[in-house]
């Protein structure tokens, strides 16, 4: 059909943002707009307008006046990504009076602008956007968003210093919060650090008052040595199915006494919480503050488990709180709103040999150090070598093991500069050893950070500008025999150094957790490349995910520090509680919806249905959507033979008509070639 | 470029459909970061891959686009779970019916991208372009009898 | 659309006017693939694991940072790629995947077009060895060692003499130099051409 | 009976004659059957590269054409010497990453009338083939004499583990695959720290002094490690520690005496072998003493007889260096 013939039904509006020179700068936004008001009033349009920044209010109003004076039933807004401002120019046509769903927001900007340089080209394309968005606008029908109520209760998945921080945020709020945690006690990394940068208090002190307000917390229900396993529903309302493992242990019974642990005859190399320095029992809490109080089993270490006798700690139980029939229990709660804040995990320093990690003894890595130098640790904080005595004269720090570094990871992990400067100054205050640090570039960003730096260069710690070579044992000169030599370019010096030295401790970075892509698939969220958590956005969205109802906080979204983390912990509660005390949610009417007359009862989109939305009434032979669960992918649209599946928002029409839309423009030209 | 008109080497127009969550915030993400990419490919937003209905492919052929892009989440990241394999399966079907109507299957690609993968979007939508430079435009009349799948050495596509 | 030579074309050692590109560039596209040259964060791991860097003028990061600054002579004079060993250590642990070991041989070429006279003893290693492949199509170690020794270690000649006659009686290594390949002629054709395209 | 093209490199014809006998006497009973590329030339080591990029690796190319012609079935190029192993999967893996550059070589190549279709070859070492074509099941079968109570350090050196461009070696820095070969064949393999350090390659021949210090490295840590020998598996490394092992002790005046064995040479006693089939007595550094303590009986190499050598008198002809360079050696040459 040539445009011509066609009768417009529509009065619409087009609006071309300048943002700035975001777009004016490559788009002539100008020639854009006449180009619409001239070519498209075959599609209706009657007004085309451009303007400096559309988002701001005066251009809010300069549509809402048009909409008002002018009868537009349609608008289109050619600007930024509808992901980013699609809810602002819907608002306004609402405050003018027309339905928000009759508004269409097409992206000359991230998908324009800034992405091309040929500046005909790129106004062209512009030209092609509006076209495409104008026939599309037109197939719009009014919709009035979804309601659903939400569920005040919140799920948070992690029991570190984000997790717990979100947790006591809701619950002191009034409402109730289900803590998921995959260890037998809250407290993440944090419980295992000695002192904290920069102000050096201790890591625990600050710490376990938090956990034990978790553990009173009425609104807080622990569900410790826990996993998520499913999650069904969305925003406002889903079911979260999790594991509780048997724990052996009576919880209602158990005193946290720690008889049972005196006890238990079978020691175990506890690679967890004292990260492979120290030994724990087979009936065990991770340390002595641990939240909840109650031990755990550990049936895979446990002698009964293994010779089927023993029972020690049975035996000597005062309240019979043992009970090694338990078994896994698997338990749904509902919630209206999700956390995710499942933190980080150490790189394994093994995978760069040149360092020597594994194979030479005195090579520790950062979690190693931190149990060695925590009084509660395995040396009662003396910091000494893997003998278990000797205390060393001269330590080697080495910054960015596995970070910065396209042959492990990319990213820098944030913390390690300030993490090494720690240890520096706590090797010195102990031990008195003459303390090297090696490193790339040394960043201290935050408040107190570069002042901390200060203090340690004051120290006398020698710090050495290169990324490390290698760690060796094999000694060129008697200087070198017995100790291990740091080799190293100094880039300050332009020369190549061997240093020798008692200890190094490796700043190995930090990294996802291994499961991190799947967990990212139980909650429907995205993962970064990498396998850190996506935000919805980088800047302005940094907690929130591309899914509603789930938020991210701490390190799951990327390496961060105590400080940080705690604030995302905090922030996530703060959305979520805004959230909750609107008592229920709009939702997107993106929905498909089959046509009852027209539907053969094939049942082909009953099978396709990854949300089981689509249920066949067999009286009638018909299937039908159940709105609530439709999520709105439109595959059923997509693959119902009789057409008889229409989905609101992404109708046929409407995507047909802006196929046409889009390729208006080359009619044209091949109409003017012919 | 100063191509005179009739130099001026031949530029395809394709039709590119993506997904709301992956693909099209891949798209987003190499504008935020500026990447530069050829201006030939014109966006779809639909929720999801699994939206994709062949007609609206033909429909784009038959509307003068010279080639069309089908991009979702990677295979298991799908926001609806396994939305994006029905579309993977539709597609390999749909480009055996167009080399039948005498569409080189070198005009259809499929592509996956994650919403931070804005990068290899931009990489991969500018090698796509060179390739439907190279097999030039759709021409019905022309291409009206069934074509051999012609393959494109890799090399030439680079260059 | 420059953007997108670049995006999709890898730089390559195709004639390329050498000219209007910077030092960096120049020794970037000189090399065989993309040695990532450009990605030099200054960290030192070339020249803390490179086991000749002692002999060396300046530690091959040093170099890279000439070769931004655009200090053609001093690299071009410089010491550094003729001590590489090629041991390859730089290469697997640099964290910027830097071809370094492929670049000094780049930078060798380089330097001998230069001129500079500088390296004799490395460059003349190179061109003896060379001179006899390309008479024989194979190498002659015994030969090639009396070469260099000669005209560059004369005073070294004593000290070496036991180990060259235990060459020639235990390892019943042969002072005369291998036969010819049969295909002489052949492979003088490939490197005639070769050389004219390494030119071009 | 599995077919590999070997290519055999200069120095399995010259310096390392122990390690091509060996290597030969331990393959047949392995079924490693070797067919030598026919008129195969010299890879040009690391030398041609310093010189000329292009005709270096058209140099390489042209046996890897070679070896595509005389292929007949066989696909893995197998190679003895680290270096050439090396330069050929070097030569092969830039060929098809730079397509431009593999089109350039070519059309070097087409004026000798070859080609080579990068990537059509696997190029592999004879340690890698053994360790994970033959297996060590298989080498432990052949075992009839045990080399129990020998103590050796196990030697890689660097131009087989690194860059290692298809990954075939288990680590760059610290690979397993020679200590767990040489611990099939019976023999106590120390941790040997330097296992993939350097030997010093060419710079025997351009800066001694740095030569000599890379030797002693590897030389005073296998003492250390009190090893009764180090076992090498590249002719170039095998030379430079024992051939220059004497001037780099009279340069540090030490008194190390560390036999350089190739790995081939202990698999052939380990599989009874007799020493002379293996080229044992033509290292410089005798391993008598060392095989005797496991009861080997090697012929003891004649102490060798200070005859001054006169190299201008070698003939030779005069080297011929490209135009713009005078040379000195080829007056020395023509006198």
């Amino acid at each position: 059909m040539s445009p011509a013939e066609k009768k417009p039904q529509e009065r619409v509006g087009v609006y071309v943002c300048h943002c700035g020179t975001n777009i004016a700068g490559v788009v002539n936004v100008a020639e854009v707009s006449k180009w619409a008001a001239d070519n498209l009033v075959h599609e209706g349009v009657i007004v085309a307008r451009d303007y400096k920044f559309m988002c701001s209010s005066l251009g809010q109003e300069l549509i809402q006046k048009d909409i008002k004076e002018l009868k537009l039933t349609r608008v289109v807004v050619a600007a930024c990504s509808p992901h980013l401002h699609e809810r602002t120019f819907r608002n306004a046509c609402k405050g003018a009076g027309l339905n928000p769903y009759l508004c269409e927001l097409v992206s000359i900007r991230e998908q324009d602008a800034w992405v091309h340089t040929d500046k005909i080209a790129a106004t062209e394309k512009a030209k092609a956007i509006i076209s495409g968005g104008v026939a599309r606008v037109i197939h719009h029908v009014p919709l009035e968003p979804l309601h659903v109520p939400i569920h005040p209760a919140t799920l948070i998945v992690g029991g570190g210093i984000a997790g717990i921080q979100a947790a006591l945020e809701i619950a002191d709020a009034g409402f109730p919060v289900y803590l998921v945690e995959r260890e037998p006690s809250i407290g993440g990394h944090m419980a295992q650090f000695d002192k904290t940068f920069p102000t050096l208090d201790c890591s625990a002190c600050i710490l376990t008052p938090k956990m034990v307000d978790v553990g009173n917390h009425p609104n807080i229900t622990m569900l410790t040595y826990s996993e998520v396993q499913k999650v069904d529903g969305y925003v406002g309302n889903f079911a979260v199915t999790i594991k509780k493992r048997a724990r052996y242990i009576k919880t209602e019974d158990c005193t946290g006494c720690g008889i049972c642990w005196e006890k238990c005859p079978k020691k175990v190399i506890d690679d967890k919480f004292e990260a492979g320095l120290g030994y724990r029992k087979a009936v065990y809490t991770p340390f002595p503050q641990a939240v909840p109080k109650y031990p755990v089993i550990d049936d895979i270490n446990c002698t009964y488990y293994i010779k089927g006798t023993c029972k020690a700690c049975e035996k000597f139980c005062p309240t019979n709180a043992i009970d090694f029939n338990q078994k896994d229990e698997i338990i749904t709660v509902e919630v209206g709103n999700i956390i995710l804040a499942t933190g980080w995990d150490l790189f394994d320093a093994r995978r760069v040999p040149n360092y020597g990690y594994g194979r030479l003894a005195n090579v520790f890595s950062n979690l190693e150090f931190e149990r060695l130098s925590n009084s509660a640790g395995p040396t009662g904080g003396n910091i000494v070598l893997r003998d278990g005595k000797t205390t060393p004269k001269s330590v080697g720090i080495i910054h960015c093991v596995g970070s910065r570094d396209k042959n492990y990871n990319n990213y820098c992990s944030a913390i390690c500069c300030m993490q090494s400067l720690k240890f520096a100054h706590l090797v010195h205050e102990k031990t008195g050893a003459t303390v090297y640090n090696f490193y790339i570039d040394i960043r201290t960003p935050a408040k107190a950070y570069d002042e901390f730096y200060q203090r340690i260069i004051e120290e006398g710690t020698l710090f050495v500008r290169g990324k490390v070579a290698e760690v060796t044992d094999a000694a060129r000169n008697p200087g070198e025999e017995g100790k291990l030599i740091v080799q190293v370019e100094d880039t300050l010096v332009g020369k190549q150094r061997r240093i020798p030295v008692d200890m190094v401790i490796l700043s190995a970075g930090l990294e996802p957790r291994f499961d991190s892509k799947a967990v990212a698939k139980t909650f429907g969220i995205s993962c970064s490349a990498d396998g850190w958590f996506i935000e919805r956005h980088p800047k302005l969205d940094p907690v929130a995910t591309m899914t509603e109802g789930v938020y991210i906080a701490g390190c799951v979204q990327g390496p961060k520090d105590i400080p940080a983390s705690v604030v995302q912990g905090a922030a996530a509660a703060a959305r979520i509680l805004g959230r909750i005390q609107q008592k229920e949610i709009a939702l997107e009417p993106v929905r498909a919806t089959i046509n009852e007359e027209q539907c053969s009862g094939c049942r082909i989109c009953n099978t396709l249905c990854p949300f089981n939305a689509i249920l066949f009434h067999e009286d009638k032979m018909v299937s039908e959507v159940n709105p609530a669960l439709c999520q709105g992918c439109g595959t059923c649209v997509a693959a119902c033979p009789a057409g008889a599946i229409s989905g609101t928002g992404f109708s046929n029409e409407q995507i047909l008509s802006q196929i046409d839309g889009l390729l208006l423009l080359n009619l044209d030209k091949k109409e003017a070639m012919a | 470029m100063t191509d005179t008109p009739e130099t001026k080497p031949f530029e395809p127009v394709i039709i590119g459909f993506t997904c709301n969550w992956c693909s099209y915030r891949a798209a987003d993400m190499a504008g935020i970061s500026r990447m530069k990419y050829a201006p030939n490919v014109r966006l779809i937003r639909l929720m999801c891959s699994g939206r994709l209905d062949p007609t609206f492919v033909f429909k784009a052929f038959a509307g003068g686009a010279d080639a069309v892009l089908v991009s979702g989440c990677h295979p298991g990241d799908c926001h609806y779970s396994t939305q994006n394999y029905k579309a993977m399966r539709r597609f390999h079907l749909m480009q055996r019916v167009l080399t039948q109507m005498g569409i080189e299957p070198g005009r259809t690609k499929l592509l996956w991208a994650s919403a931070a993968e804005g990068q290899i979007f931009a990489n991969e939508i500018t090698k796509f372009v060179e390739e439907v430079r190279l097999l030039g435009p759709l021409n019905w009349n022309k291409s009206a009898a069934p074509v051999v799948p012609v393959e494109v050495p890799a090399e030439e596509v680079q260059a | 659309m420059t953007e997108q030579a670049i995006v999709s074309d890898p730089p390559s050692v195709g004639p390329v006017k050498h000219e209007d590109l910077s030092l960096l560039q120049e020794v970037a596209l000189r090399t065989p693939g993309d040695p990532n040259l450009e990605m030099c964060i200054q960290c030192g791991t070339c020249g803390g694991s490179c086991p000749s860097a002692s002999a060396m003028d300046h530690t091959p990061r040093a170099i890279f940072a000439m070769l931004r600054a655009g200090m053609r002579e001093d690299v071009m004079k410089s010491n550094t790629p003729w001590m590489c060993v090629a041991c390859y250590y730089c290469t697997v642990r640099c964290p910027q995947e830097i071809h370094i070991t492929d670049v000094m041989y780049t930078l060798k070429n380089m330097s001998l077009e230069a001129n500079t006279g500088h390296n004799g003893t490395a460059s003349d290693f190179s061109k003896t060895f060379i001179s006899l492949v390309e008479t024989y199509g194979r190498s002659f170690e015994i030969g090639l060692a009396g070469f260099q020794n000669v005209r560059h270690f004369i005073t070294r000649l004593p000290s070496i003499t036991p180990m060259a006659v235990g060459m020639l009686t235990k390892k019943g290594m042969s002072l005369f130099p291998p036969k010819r390949i049969k295909g002489m002629d052949q492979l003088k054709k490939i490197l005639k051409r070769a050389k004219e395209l390494e030119a071009e | 009976m599995s077919d590999y093209l070997f290519y055999p490199g200069c120095s399995m014809e010259s310096s390392a004659k122990a390690y091509e006998a060996s290597m030969e006497a331990v393959c047949k009973p392995l079924g490693i059957n070797l067919k030598e590329i026919e008129d195969w030339n010299c890879c040009g080591a690391t030398e041609y590269l310093s010189l000329d990029l292009t005709p270096a690796y058209s140099l390489i190319a042209r046996n890897l054409a070679l070896a595509q012609e005389q292929a007949n079935g066989t696909k893995t190029v197998l190679a003895a010497c680290s270096a050439c192993y090396l330069n050929l999967s070097k030569a092969d893996h830039y060929m098809h990453e730079d397509k431009a550059f593999g089109r350039k070589i070519n059309s070097a190549l087409a004026a000798g009338g070859l080609h080579y279709d990068p990537g059509q070859l696997v190029i592999r070492h004879l340690l890698d083939v053994m360790f994970n074509e033959v297996g060590l099941d298989k080498i432990k079968e052949k075992v009839v004499k045990p080399l129990t109570g020998l103590r050796v350090a196990s030697y890689i050196g660097c131009m087989v583990p690194r860059p290692d461009y298809n990954a075939r070696i288990s680590d760059t820095e610290y690979p397993y695959e020679l200590d767990d070969l040489l611990k099939a064949l019976g023999a106590e393999v120390i941790d040997f720290p330097l296992k993939t350090a350097c030997c010093g390659g060419h710079m025997t021949q351009i800066g001694p002094a740095t030569a000599f210090e890379l030797i002693r490295r590897l030389i005073s840590a296998a003492d250390q490690y009190k090893a009764d020998a180090l076992v090498a598996l590249c002719p170039m490394c095998q030379m430079n520690l024992d051939a220059f092992q004497g001037q780099m002790n009279g340069y540090f005046h030490t008194s190390y005496h560390m036999p350089i064995l190739f790995f081939t040479q202990l698999m052939g006693i380990a599989f009874g072998e007799k020493p002379e089939n293996l080229g044992f007595g033509s290292e410089l550094v005798s391993a008598h003493a060392a095989m005797k303590r496991i009861g080997i009986q090697t012929p003891e190499p004649a102490p060798a007889k200070p005859v001054a050598k006169k190299p201008s008198g070698l003939p030779m002809p005069p080297p011929r260096v490209r135009v713009g360079q005078q040379n000195t050696a080829n007056e020395e040459a023509s006198e």
